[in-house]
C-alpha cells in the first residue's frame, strides 16, 4: 500500500477523535498529550506529502477513487493539486498550534473538545482533497457541526447566539451551493446522459446552457462568499470570533476562511473560466470594498478580537483583488495571501487569547502598558502585526505585492484603473493595527495588571513557530511558490 | 314503463333531499334523527331502483334501523344534562362553512360537466330495463376478488367492538 | 327525455353530499355532525351503486364496495358515539364551539 | 581591492547577524542590559565601515564603475523580482557615511543609554536599522529599494517608540509610521505604475526588472509610448514618497514629534541617515525627474517652501531637539531645492555635509540633555559653556558648518548658491538668501541661549559626561570640519562633483563675489541672533504658529477618518445586521399568524380543511398544463 494516501490523511484525525472516547484516557493530562501527539504525527505525515510532491509529474495527484453510491454516479474520490496541498499543510499546522495552545483556554469537557477539533480537521481536509462534488458538499456541511459545538460550548459572551448565527449564515450559503451542484448534475445528465458527480466531468464540461452557467457561478460565489467573508455577507465573522475561545478562533480564522478561498479558485475559476472573466471586475470591486470597509470598521472597534476579525476580512479582500486580476501573478499573489493570512491571523488570535487569559478583558480602553509586563509577547506580536501590515521580508508582503502587480497587468481595463483604491489598504491597515498595539502594549500600565504571569513555555513554542514560518515565507517566498505556481501558470497558459 | 321509473326516481330524489335538509335545519336533535331515518330509507329505495337489491336490503337493516337506534341511545345518554338546544350556530365559522360547501358543490358540477363542455357520453346512458338479481353476483365477487378486504373488515369490526367497550366502560371521576 | 340516466344519480349524490357537508360544518351539536357524516357516506354509496349499474356491466364491483363502505361507516359511527358519550361525561356539554382545549391561549 | 566591492553585501549582513543574535539572545539567554549586544553591534558597524571605506577607495580610483549582482527572489511567469546589490560612486559614499555615523552614534549611545533597562534591545534595533539603511543604499532596482524603504520606516517606528510606556512616545511612533506609510503608498503606486507601463521594455532588455542601471532608457521609452503626462504622474508619486521620508512640506509633521526618541536615535535616523533616504530616492530617480520641467519645478517649490516654513518654526521653538528637527526639515528643503534646480552633485554634497553637521549637533544636544538630566527647554539653560566647554565648542563648530560660514557647510552651500544664480530666477535667489539668513539666525540663537549668557539659576547640578560621548562628538567635529575642505577640489583630490555627478561635471568654480555675499549674509544672521539673545530670553511672537499645522492634522485629518469609519461601523452594525434581523422578524411574524390560525376548535378545523381543498382544486386546475 503506497505510503502517501489521501484517505489515510483524512482518516487519521477521525481515528484519533474516536480514540479519545476510550476509557483509557481518564485524566486531562493524558487526553491533552494524546491530542498533541496525534496532531503532530498528522503534521509530520503532511510534511512528508509536501516533501514528496513535485508539481510536474502526473501521478503526484495521488487520486483515489472508491465506489460509493453507484446508481447516482457518486464516488468517494480524492485528489491533490498544488493549492489544496498548500492549504492542507496550513490546516494541519494551524490545528497543531491550536491544540497546543488550548491548554489553558479549555477548562472542562476536554475529551469532547479535542474530538470535535479532530473531526473539524478531518472535514476541512476532506474539503481540500474532495474530487467529487457530492463529497465536497458533504465535507463542507460536516465541518459546520463541530465548529458549532466548539463555539457554543466553550465560548464566552452570548455564545449560543453567535454559534447559531455562524451556522445559519453558512447553511444559507451552502443552500445556494447545493442548488448549483444539482443544477450542474442535472444538466450534465440531460446533455450527456451520464450520471456522475465527478469534478472532472461536471466541472470541465463547459457547454452547459448559458443561463445555467451564470446561475451556478452566482450560487457557488454566494456560498464561498459567505465563508470567505465578502462584505455584505460577513457579519457572522466578528460575532463568531468574539464569542469563540482563542484556539477555536485560531482555527476559524486560520483555516475556515481558506475553504471559501479554495472553493472560489477550485470551483468558480476552474469550472467557469469564461464567466469568471465577465465577473472579474465585480470580484475586484468586492475585494476593494472588503479592504477599505473592513479597515475603517476595524479602526472604530473597542474589542481587540473584533478588530482582528475585521482585519482578516480586509486581508481576504486582497485575496479577492488578486483573484479578480485573472492572471498568473494575481493568482499566485492571492494564494500566497491566503497562506500568509492563515499564519498571521492564527498568530494574532493566539496573542489575544494570551492577553485575555491574563487580563480577562479585551476592551482596548481597559488595557494598556502590557509591554513592560509581557515583553516576550510584545515583541512576537510586533512581528505578527508588521507581517499583517505588509512589511517586506515578512509573509504579508509578497501576497499583497503580487496581487497588486497582477491587478495592474490584468487585461480588464477597469481593474487597472481602480487598483490604486485597493492600495489604499496599505495605508489603512497600519492605522488600526498599530493603534491596537499602542492601545494594548504602549501607554501607562494599570496597577491591576502589575502581577500577571509571564509567557508560558507552550505559548512561547506556538508563537515562535508561527513567527518562524512568517519570516521564512517572507524572506524566501519561493519555498511555497514552487508548489502552487506551476499549476497556476499552466492553468492561465491555456 | 320508462315513465314509471322516472316517477319513482323523482319521488326518491325529493324524499332524500328534503329529509337531508330536515336533518340540517331541525331544531331538536330527535327530529333530525327521524329525518335522517327517512333519508336512509330513501337511499335504500334508490339502491333497489339501481338493481342493487342486496345493498338496498343491507342499507335498510344497517342504517335505517341500527344506526337510528344507536343514535337515539346516544341522544338519550347525552341530552339529559344540558337544556340548551344546540341548533345551527350562526357564527363566522358556519357562514364560511356554507360558502365552502357551496363551492364544493360547484366544483362537483364543474367536473361532472367536464369543464363546462357538456355531459360526457358515458353519463348519458339510460337505465337498463331488464332487472337481474345481483345478490349472487356480489356474493361471488365478494369471496373471489375481494376476499382480503373482507377478512380485514372483520378484524376491524372486532377491534372497534373492543375499543368501544373500553372507552365507554370507564367511569372517570 | 324522461328516462333516468346516470347523470341524475350523480346530481342526487352530489346534492346529498353537500347537504351532509353543510350539516357537519354548520351544526354545533356533535351528534348532528355525526348525522352529517352519515349522509355524506350514503351519498358516496349512491354514486357507487349508480356507476356499478351503468358502467360496470356485469362485474358489479361497485356493489361489493358499497358493503365495505357501510361496514366502515358503522364502525366509525360506533366509535364516534362512544367518544361523544365520554366527552359529554367529561365536559357536561357536547357543543363543538366550547371544546377548545387545543386552543393556543396566549 | 575589488574583493571589497564584490563582497560589499557583507556590510549589511554583519549588522543583520548582530540583530539576529541579539534578538534571539534577548529572548532566552542574554540578560536585559548586558554589554555583549553593544559590542556586537559596534563590531558589526565597524567591520561595515572598513568594508565601505575600502570599497569607496576602489570606486574613487577606478573611473565610474557600475558593479551589480542580483539573484531572482520571486519569479512568476512574466514577472520576476530580483534581490542583490549594486555599487557605484553614490552608493559607496552613502554606505561609508551611514556606517560611519551609525558607528559614532553607537559609541555615543553606549554612554547615553547605560542605565536604560532595555539596553540590548536598543542596540538590536540600531543593528537592524543599519542593515536596512545599507541595503537601501545598495539596492540595484526599485523593487528592492521599496522593500528596504519600508524596513527603514519600520526601524524608525521601533526606535521612536523605544520608550513605549510613555504615551507620547508611542503616539509619536504611531504618527511617524502612518505618515511614512503614506509615502510608501506613493512609492508602491509609482513603482507599480512605472514597472507596468514600461513592462515590455524590461522584458526584452536583459537587465533585471526596474533596475537603476538603465533607468533613463526606460524613461525615454515611457515618454514616447505613453507621453509626458504619465511621467509627471509617476514623478509626483515618487516625490510624495520622498516628501514623506524626508519630512517635506505636506508630510513633515512626524519629524518634530519623532524627538520623543532617545537622542542617539534622533542623531542617527532623524538627522543623518533615514531622512536622507528621500533625497537618495530623488538622486536615483533623477532621470525620471530630469525629463519634465514641471516635476523639477515642483521639487524646487516644495524644497523652498519647506525650508522657509520650518526655518520660521525653528525660530520660535522652545525645545532644543525640536529646533534641530525643524532645522533638519529646512536643510532637507535645501537639498530638494538644489536637486530641483539641476544641481545634482551640489545637492548630494550638501546632503553629506548636513548629515555630519546635524549628527554633531544632535550628539552635542544629547550631551546637554544627558548632563541636565533630561530637561530640553532652551529657556531654562544658559551659560553652559563654562560647565562643559568641549560640548559647547563642538556645538559651535556644527552650527558654523551648517550655517555655511566656514567649515564643510560653506563649500556645499557655495555650490548651491552658484547653481541658484546660474538659474537666473531672481525670486529664487532672493528667497535663497532669506533662508540663508534664517538658518544662521535660528542656529546661533540656540547656541547663544544655551551656551552663552549668564548662569541660569534653574540649571542645577550638571552630570559629568562619560568619555564615550565626548569621543564621538569630537570625531564628528573633526570630520565635519575637514570633509568639505578635502572635497573642495584643492590638493589634487578629486572634488565632490567629480566623484558624484549625473551627466556633466558641474565643476566647482568659486566666484569671489558669491563667496563674499554668502558669508556676509550668514554673519548678519549671527549678529541678529546675538542681539536677540541679549535683548531678552522670551520671544512669544508666533509661539503657537507651528500648532496650526499640527492642529490641522490632529483634528481635520484624523477627525475625518474617524467619522468615515464610524459611518462604516454604523452601516455594518445596523444596516447589514438590520437586514438579517428583519428576515428573522418576518419569519417570526409569519409563524405567529399560522399558529393562531390552526388552534381553535374542531369546527374551525373542518372549515379550514374544506377551504384548503377548494383552494387546492383551483390551483391544480389553474396549472393543469404543467402536470399533463
Amino acid at each position: 500500500m503506497k505510503i502517501l494516501s489521501l484517505s489515510a490523511l483524512i482518516l487519521l484525525p477521525l481515528i484519533s477523535s474516536g480514540m479519545l472516547f476510550f476509557p483509557f484516557f481518564n485524566t486531562i493530562r493524558k487526553i491533552r498529550c494524546f491530542a498533541q501527539i496525534s496532531a503532530s504525527i498528522h503534521f509530520l505525515y503532511m510534511l512528508l506529502f509536501l516533501a514528496m510532491y513535485n508539481p510536474f509529474s502526473p501521478e503526484s495527484a495521488l487520486s483515489e477513487v472508491y465506489k460509493w453510491i453507484e446508481p447516482l454516479g457518486i464516488s468517494f474520490s480524492l485528489s491533490l493539486d498544488g493549492i489544496s496541498l498548500i492549504c492542507a499543510v496550513l490546516t494541519s499546522f494551524v490545528f497543531l498550534m491550536a491544540i497546543v495552545a488550548s491548554k489553558h483556554h479549555i477548562k472542562e469537557h476536554q475529551r469532547f473538545y479535542y474530538s470535535m477539533v479532530f473531526l473539524l480537521q478531518a472535514a476541512v481536509l476532506g474539503v481540500f482533497f474532495a474530487h467529487d462534488m457530492f463529497l465536497f458538499f458533504m465535507f463542507w456541511e460536516l465541518e459546520l457541526i463541530p465548529m458549532y459545538f466548539l463555539i457554543s460550548i466553550w465560548g464566552s459572551g452570548k455564545k449560543e447566539a453567535s454559534a447559531m448565527k455562524f451556522l445559519l449564515y453558512t447553511f444559507g450559503g451552502s443552500i445556494f451551493m447545493l442548488m448549483s451542484i444539482l443544477g450542474l448534475y442535472y444538466c450534465h445528465y440531460v446533455q450527456t446522459g451520464m450520471l456522475t458527480m465527478d469534478m472532472d466531468y461536471i466541472g470541465l464540461y463547459n457547454d452547459y446552457p448559458e443561463i445555467v452557467k451564470y446561475l451556478a457561478f452566482v450560487g457557488f460565489f454566494v456560498a464561498f462568499g459567505v465563508k470567505l467573508p465578502v462584505v455584505p455577507l460577513h457579519s457572522w465573522l466578528p460575532s463568531a470570533h468574539v464569542d469563540a475561545p482563542a484556539p477555536v478562533s485560531m482555527m476559524l480564522a486560520g483555516v475556515l476562511l481558506k475553504l471559501g478561498g479554495y472553493g472560489l479558485i477550485r470551483v468558480n475559476l476552474f469550472f467557469f473560466p469564461d464567466i469568471f472573466v465577465k465577473f472579474a471586475f465585480a470580484v475586484f470591486v468586492l475585494g476593494i470594498i472588503n479592504i477599505v470597509y473592513a479597515s475603517c470598521v476595524a479602526f472604530v472597534q473597542s474589542d481587540i478580537k473584533r478588530q482582528v476579525a475585521y482585519s482578516s476580512i480586509s486581508h481576504m479582500g486582497i485575496f479577492l483583488v488578486g483573484l479578480g486580476a485573472l492572471n498568473a501573478v494575481g493568482m499566485c499573489g492571492a494564494v500566497f495571501q491566503m497562506v500568509s493570512h492563515g499564519l498571521i491571523s492564527s498568530g494574532l488570535f493566539m496573542v489575544i487569547g494570551m492577553i485575555y487569559l491574563r487580563t480577562h478583558t479585551r476592551d482596548i480602553s481597559l488595557l494598556g502598558g502590557l509591554g513592560k509586563v509581557l515583553p516576550g509577547i510584545y515583541y512576537l506580536t510586533l512581528v505578527v502585526v508588521f507581517a499583517s501590515i505588509g512589511i517586506p521580508l515578512l509573509s504579508g508582503f509578497p501576497g499583497e505585492m503580487m496581487s497588486f502587480f497582477g491587478a495592474f497587468i490584468s487585461e480588464n481595463e477597469l481593474v487597472r484603473h481602480f487598483v490604486f483604491a485597493g492600495m489604499a489598504g496599505v495605508i489603512l491597515t497600519p492605522v488600526y493595527m498599530l493603534n491596537m498595539v499602542r492601545g494594548v502594549f504602549g501607554g501607562v500600565l494599570f496597577e491591576k495588571f502589575k502581577k500577571i504571569e509571564r509567557m508560558h513555555v507552550h505559548e512561547a513554542v506556538v508563537m515562535i513557530s508561527i513567527v518562524f514560518l512568517i519570516v521564512l515565507t517572507g524572506v524566501y517566498p519561493g519555498s511555497i511558490m514552487k508548489i502552487f505556481a506551476p499549476m497556476i501558470e499552466n492553468f492561465f497558459s491555456i | 314503463m320508462g315513465i314509471l321509473n322516472f316517477l319513482i326516481f323523482a319521488f326518491l330524489f325529493c324524499l332524500i333531499l328534503i329529509s337531508a335538509l330536515g336533518v340540517v335545519a331541525a331544531r331538536s336533535i330527535s327530529v333530525s334523527l327521524v329525518c335522517m331515518m327517512v333519508c336512509f330509507l330513501g337511499v335504500s329505495g334508490v339502491f333497489f331502483s339501481l338493481g342493487a337489491d342486496f345493498a338496498g336490503a343491507s342499507q335498510i337493516i344497517l342504517y335505517g334501523v341500527s344506526v337510528a337506534i344507536l343514535m337515539s341511545f346516544a341522544i338519550m345518554l347525552v341530552s339529559k344534562k344540558d337544556d340548551r338546544v344546540l341548533g345551527v350556530s350562526f357564527s363566522w365559522r358556519s357562514l364560511i362553512g356554507g360558502i365552502c360547501c357551496f363551492g364544493i358543490l360547484m366544483i362537483l358540477f364543474f367536473t361532472m360537466s367536464d369543464g363546462g363542455r357538456g355531459l360526457p357520453a358515458v353519463l348519458k346512458k339510460s337505465i337498463h330495463p331488464e332487472a337481474f338479481s345481483s345478490t349472487f353476483k356480489t356474493a361471488s365477487e365478494l369471496f373471489s376478488s375481494y376476499i382480503l378486504p373482507f377478512e380485514v373488515l372483520s378484524l376491524i369490526l372486532l377491534i372497534i367492538l373492543l375499543g368501544a367497550a373500553v372507552i365507554a366502560g370507564k367511569e372517570r371521576r | 327525455m324522461l328516462e333516468v340516466s346516470l347523470v341524475h344519480y350523480i346530481i342526487l349524490s352530489a346534492l346529498l353530499f353537500c347537504i351532509g357537508l353543510c350539516c357537519v360544518m354548520v351544526s354545533r351539536n356533535l351528534l348532528r355532525i355525526f348525522m352529517g357524516i352519515e349522509l355524506m357516506l350514503n351519498a358516496v354509496n349512491i354514486n357507487l351503486a349508480a356507476f356499478a349499474y351503468f358502467c360496470d356491466g356485469m362485474v358489479l364491483g361497485g356493489q361489493v364496495f358499497i358493503l365495505f363502505v357501510m361496514a366502515i361507516s358503522v364502525c366509525e359511527m360506533a366509535i364516534g358515539l362512544v367518544i361523544v358519550v365520554a366527552l359529554s361525561r367529561h365536559s357536561e356539554n357536547i357543543d363543538v364551539n366550547s371544546q377548545d382545549v387545543l386552543e393556543d391561549k396566549q | 581591492m575589488s574583493f571589497f566591492v564584490d563582497y560589499i553585501w557583507l556590510v549589511p549582513l554583519f549588522s543583520l547577524i548582530a540583530f539576529l543574535i541579539i534578538s534571539t539572545g534577548n529572548m532566552f539567554v542574554l540578560h536585559r542590559n548586558s554589554r555583549i549586544s553593544a559590542y556586537l553591534t559596534l563590531s558589526s558597524s565597524f567591520l561595515g565601515l572598513v568594508f565601505g571605506v575600502l570599497a569607496f577607495i576602489y570606486c574613487y580610483i577606478s573611473e565610474n564603475i557600475w558593479f551589480e549582482r542580483t539573484f531572482s527572489w520571486i519569479s512568476v511567469d512574466a514577472l520576476s523580482f530580483d534581490f542583490g546589490f549594486m555599487v557605484d560612486n553614490l552608493s559607496a559614499t552613502m554606505v561609508v557615511m551611514v556606517c560611519f555615523i551609525s558607528l559614532l552614534v553607537q559609541i555615543f549611545s553606549m554612554g547615553y543609554m547605560k542605565e536604560d533597562p532595555e539596553y540590548s534591545k536598543f542596540f538590536g534595533y540600531l543593528a537592524l536599522f543599519n542593515f536596512a539603511m545599507c541595503f537601501l543604499v545598495l539596492s540595484p532596482n526599485l523593487f528592492q529599494a521599496y522593500i528596504f524603504w519600508e524596513m527603514v520606516g519600520l526601524c524608525s517606528y521601533l526606535l521612536i517608540g523605544f520608550w513605549y510606556w510613555k504615551n507620547s512616545a508611542s503616539k509619536a511612533a504611531y504618527k511617524a509610521f502612518i505618515v511614512n506609510r503614506v509615502g510608501d503608498f506613493g512609492f508602491l503606486l509609482g513603482m507599480v505604475a512605472f514597472g507596468i507601463f514600461t513592462f515590455n521594455y524590461w522584458i526584452n532588455s536583459d537587465l533585471s526588472f526596474l533596475s537603476f542601471s538603465d533607468l533613463n532608457m526606460a524613461v525615454f521609452y515611457l515618454k514616447d509610448v505613453f507621453g509626458g503626462y504619465s511621467v509627471v504622474i509617476i514623478g509626483l508619486l515618487f516625490l510624495l514618497a520622498s516628501c514623506a521620508k524626508s519630512a517635506q512640506f505636506p508630510l513633515y509633521v512626524w519629524l518634530p514629534d519623532a524627538m520623543e526618541a532617545p537622542t542617539p536615535v534622533s542623531a542617527l535616523i532623524h538627522a543623518a541617515t533615514m531622512v536622507v533616504a528621500g533625497v537618495f530616492l530623488l538622486a536615483r530617480m533623477y532621470p525620471l525627474f530630469e525629463v519634465s520641467s514641471l516635476l523639477m519645478g515642483a521639487v524646487v517649490v516644495i524644497g523652498i517652501f519647506t525650508a522657509l516654513l520650518c526655518g520660521v518654526f525653528a525660530l520660535f521653538e522652545r525645545d532644543l531637539k525640536r529646533v534641530l528637527a525643524y532645522s533638519t526639515c529646512s536643510q532637507l528643503g535645501y537639498m530638494f531645492f538644489a536637486i530641483g534646480l539641476g544641481a545634482y552633485s551640489a545637492g548630494i554634497f550638501h546632503m553629506f555635509t548636513h548629515s555630519f553637521a546635524k549628527a554633531l549637533l544632535f550628539l552635542a544636544a544629547g550631551c546637554v540633555v544627558f548632563a541636565l538630566g533630561g530637561r530640553q527647554d532652551i529657556f531654562e539653560m544658559g551659560g553652559l559653556r563654562k560647565r562643559m566647554p568641549v560640548v559647547a565648542y563642538s556645538f559651535l563648530a556644527g552650527v558654523i558648518s551648517l550655517s555655511g560660514l566656514f567649515f564643510s557647510g560653506f563649500y556645499s552651500k557655495e555650490c548651491i548658491f552658484q547653481a541658484v544664480f546660474e538659474s537666473g530666477n531672481i525670486w529664487l535667489s532672493v528667497l535663497f538668501c532669506a533662508i540663508g539668513i534664517l538658518t544662521a539666525f535660528y542656529l546661533f540663537r540656540v547656541y547663544f541661549l544655551v551656551f552663552e549668557g549668564e548662569e541660569n539659576r534653574s540649571v542645577g547640578e550638571v552630570r559629568s559626561i562619560p568619555f564615550s560621548m565626548i569621543f564621538s562628538v569630537c570625531t564628528l567635529v573633526v570630520v565635519s570640519v575637514l570633509f568639505g575642505f578635502l572635497l573642495g577640489g584643492h590638493f589634487g583630490i578629486k572634488s565632490f562633483d567629480e566623484l558624484i555627478y549625473y551627466s556633466f561635471k558641474e565643476g566647482y568654480r568659486p566666484s569671489f563675489l558669491l563667496v563674499i555675499l554668502s558669508v556676509c549674509l550668514s554673519l548678519s544672521g549671527v549678529i541678529g541672533a546675538y542681539l536677540l539673545s541679549k535683548a531678552g530670553k522670551r520671544v512669544y511672537l508666533f509661539e503657537n504658529l507651528r500648532f496650526v499645522v499640527d492642529w490641522f492634522y490632529e483634528n481635520v485629518v484624523s477627525r475625518v477618518f474617524c467619522i468615515v469609519s464610524k459611518l462604516f461601523d454604523f452601516v455594518d452594525r445596523y444596516i447589514v445586521y438590520g437586514v438579517v434581523y428583519i428576515c428573522g422578524l418576518l419569519v417570526n411574524l409569519f409563524s405567529l399568524l399560522l399558529r393562531s390560525l390552526s388552534s381553535k376548535n374542531i369546527g374551525v378545523y373542518v372549515v379550514l380543511s374544506m377551504g384548503w381543498l377548494i383552494l387546492l382544486f383551483i390551483v391544480l386546475y389553474g396549472f393543469k398544463e404543467l402536470f399533463v
